[in-house]
């Protein structure tokens, strides 16, 4: 099972501005190990986000994104104590779900 | 100390090797204001994935492990059981239990050696990004991460202390391999870079956040986190040297060598680099 | 096993001193550090721990103090001998491979899997400023950007070119000619680079046709 | 094929008007877009997800370092301020497939989003905007990557 996300929500006027690190390989499917096998893809491929329930952000990766990914945007007409939950999937179908409060 | 030697030798290659003028290279010390990779660097500090090895080593040493089932809240790191702020910046000092002088990964090896019951010795074989190796990457990373802030202060009361740091400063400009290469070619002289990487000068404090004081950092190049002790061993592969056991007894005094160097110097731990 | 000898290749005792407050005098603490040097490393791959026995200049050149200088006349008269030059004085190869040469930081490490010359780099802008449009270079050797025309080459022989070529030969293969303790690698002599990709390396610097030497 | 692309495109298309109305979840219309992601150009990828053809753009930005030390790391931003944009994509055009992200434009989110990518050399990275009508606006940036430490 993958690590946790750490997610940081941080309230700016009346948006959150939303900042996550996931820890992901996000192998790409074109690289060789030192005995020349093709190391096979394995990267994230969705993302979502929630605020208080509400799905604020969909998003579809490919395994350019960058290995243990940064994603950073702004939920609209979020208040501190808001609860931010962000979930990914990742080819294999491995998901991981994890949830911060904005502050 | 007195001026490293590299930078004279650098000034006697200049006017022996200078026919007509040499065009000057530039100066690294004017370099930091027109960086033009402070954007890229600024930006990687926005999210530092060396915060997920940070979470992962704080749970770690809470949970229970090993063939003892225990956690680390009792490892001493040099300032009393458990005690986990503030030990980053003395190490490595001497214990008195081990009989020797040990850096921070090395002493976190003998925490689950005698609390939880690891095999220290089959640890210290794995690579680095494997295993209960890889837990101590992240272990170290957590309790570096304890100290972020603090200044660096190194013992350097115990006879074995002072003999690490003796024995630091020659290994740091002992020159070998194919190369012949030491550690001072690149950190013997101020103001200088591979490539456009800047090289800390380590013969003295180089200044907060830099040199001993951003490691474990994580390096994007490769998408790991690296503790000192593999930081060391690149640095070596780098020289050409042959492989240095991890904690030996080289790898240890140049960290004290390095850290007692950078007194004063603020901890940034764990660091991102490039 | 206790973690004293598991860990460390040297037993705590060899670095101990028992109950004294003082260091020991220089001398000795330079032959407890060249034990502890030998004991701290071990074969892996291509690197084999003769890398770390050192020769005359390794050693003279290891501390923060330069050598006397008889040492110094003996070092450089000594790496002359070694000069290997070019056959046929022939000098310049082609200054692309030149560049190709220059730009790879690889080779005789751990993880490389011969010490074939092939497989190796020069390392040069690790450490030298050399074509202008190549930004990512260091700063620990001289600027080597315009290196040929600064020296007023402008054909690839006669009178005054010679000399020239014959001292950046011998930077080249063994820098401890002209420079006891010089930073850079003997690419020449410790066989990181064979003859003909060193004549590729001459080309980068020389040829007036080469993107060094261009305004 | 074309059938296939045009259906996903409607499907994706009706599924984040929706979300957007907050009448279904985000998570439901989550079908990763292969087409998308196999793409060898913008204009491919932008089709994809049922684009017309692309037109540079000073309402939409991309935002990045104009020098990366490491290609393995790269971060880069998109944004846009057109009203009725859906989707923004973040493109390297020297990547083998050249669509790194897609995210969908809802109320919820300002249509400005950060990550990180690879790049295997010095490329254009695109931020492209598609529109609620299938138009396709984009900027570009070009980042250096440069070789950087001992390169062994």
């Amino acid at each position: 099972m993958a690590d946790p996300m750490r997610i940081r929500a941080q309230l700016q006027g009346d948006k959150a501005t939303v900042r996550v690190l996931m820890a992901h390989e996000m192998e790409t499917g074109q690289r060789r190990d030192s005995a020349g096998k093709v190391i096979p893809a394995w990267f994230i491929q969705e993302v979502t986000a929630t605020l208080n329930g509400r799905p604020v952000l969909n998003a579809q990766w490919g395994p350019a994104v960058a290995k243990n990914p940064f994603l950073q945007f702004n939920v609209r007409g979020a208040k501190a104590g808001d609860k931010v939950v962000v979930s990914w999937k990742d080819n294999k179908g491995d998901t991981r779900t994890d949830e911060a409060t904005v502050a | 100390m007195s001026h490293p030697i590299p930078a004279l030798l650098l000034a006697a290659a200049l006017a022996a090797g200078s026919v007509h003028a040499q065009t000057p290279a530039p100066a690294a010390a004017g370099a930091a204001k027109t960086d033009p990779l402070a954007e890229y660097r600024r930006l990687l500090e926005e999210g530092n994935p060396a915060e997920l090895f940070e979470a992962r080593g704080e749970r770690l040493w809470t949970q229970k492990r090993g063939p003892r089932s225990a956690s680390l809240e009792r490892c001493d790191l040099g300032q009393g059981p458990g005690v986990v702020k503030g030990a980053f910046v003395t190490l490595p000092r001497w214990f008195e239990d081990a009989g020797k002088v040990m850096d921070l990964e090395a002493r976190l090896v003998w925490c689950m050696e005698k609390l939880q019951g690891f095999d220290g010795a089959e640890i210290a074989k794995q690579p680095f990004d494997r295993g209960e190796m890889a837990n101590v990457v992240a272990l170290a990373t957590w309790v570096a991460a304890m100290s972020r802030g603090m200044r660096f202060d190194l013992p350097q009361k115990h006879p074995q202390e002072k003999l690490m740091y003796e024995v630091g400063k020659r290994a740091f400009f002992f020159r070998g391999g194919t190369h012949d290469f030491s550690c001072a070619s690149c950190h013997g002289v101020a103001g200088q870079r591979i490539r456009m990487q800047d090289l800390p000068l380590l013969t003295t404090n180089p200044g907060d956040g830099v040199g001993f004081a951003a490691w474990p950092a994580y390096r994007v190049s490769a998408g790991q986190m690296w503790g000192m002790q593999w930081r060391l061993n690149d640095c070596f592969r780098q020289q050409r040297f042959p492989y240095p056991g991890f904690a030996s007894d080289v790898t240890v005094a140049l960290s004290t060598y390095m850290g007692v160097n950078a007194k004063g110097a603020m901890s940034i731990a764990p660091a991102v680099k490039r | 096993m206790t973690l004293r000898t598991s860990i460390t290749g040297l037993a705590a005792g060899s670095l101990l001193l028992a109950g004294c407050a003082s260091l020991p005098s220089s001398s000795e603490l330079d032959r407890i550090a060249a034990q502890s040097i030998q004991g701290s490393f071990r074969d892996q791959g291509i690197a084999k721990v003769d890398r770390i026995k050192q020769d005359l200049a390794q050693a003279a050149c290891s501390s923060d103090k330069a050598p006397d200088e008889a040492t110094v006349e003996r070092i450089q008269a000594e790496a002359r001998a070694t000069i290997k030059w070019p056959a046929n004085g022939w000098y310049l190869g082609d200054f692309r491979e030149g560049e190709r040469i220059a730009q790879s930081g690889r080779g005789m490490t751990w993880t490389d899997a011969s010490t074939a010359t092939s497989a190796n780099g020069g390392n040069c802008y690790n450490c030298h400023q050399i074509s202008k449009q190549e930004i990512s270079h260091g700063t620990i050797g001289p600027s080597l950007y315009n290196y040929g025309r600064n020296r007023g080459i402008t054909g690839l022989d006669g009178p005054t070119v010679q000399p020239i070529f014959e001292y950046t030969w011998m930077k080249l293969w063994n820098p401890r000619a002209t420079n006891a303790c010089s930073q850079m690698p003997r690419l020449g002599h410790m066989g990181v680079l064979d003859e003909n990709q060193i004549r590729h390396l001459m080309a980068l610097l020389l040829d007036p046709r080469s993107p060094v030497n261009q305004p | 094929m074309t059938t296939r692309r045009e259906m996903l495109a409607t499907g994706s298309k009706v599924a984040a008007l929706l979300a957007a109305a907050g009448i279904v979840p985000a998570t439901a219309h989550a079908d990763w877009n292969k087409t998308a992601f196999d793409a060898k150009t913008m204009a491919e990828a932008a089709r994809a997800f049922g684009g017309a053809t692309p037109a540079e753009s000073k309402d939409v930005t991309v935002n990045g370092p104009d020098i990366a030390e490491n290609g393995a790391v790269v971060p880069i931003g998109g944004a846009t301020t057109i009203p009725n944009a859906r989707r923004l994509l973040l493109l390297v055009e020297k990547n083998p497939n050249v669509l790194a992200a897609a995210f969908d434009i809802t109320d919820a989110v300002d249509p400005s989003f950060n990550t990180r990518v690879k790049m295997g050399q010095s490329s254009d990275v695109f931020a492209v905007a598609i529109t609620a009508d299938n138009k396709v606006f984009f900027a570009k940036k070009e980042i250096k990557v440069t070789l950087g430490g001992c390169g062994g």
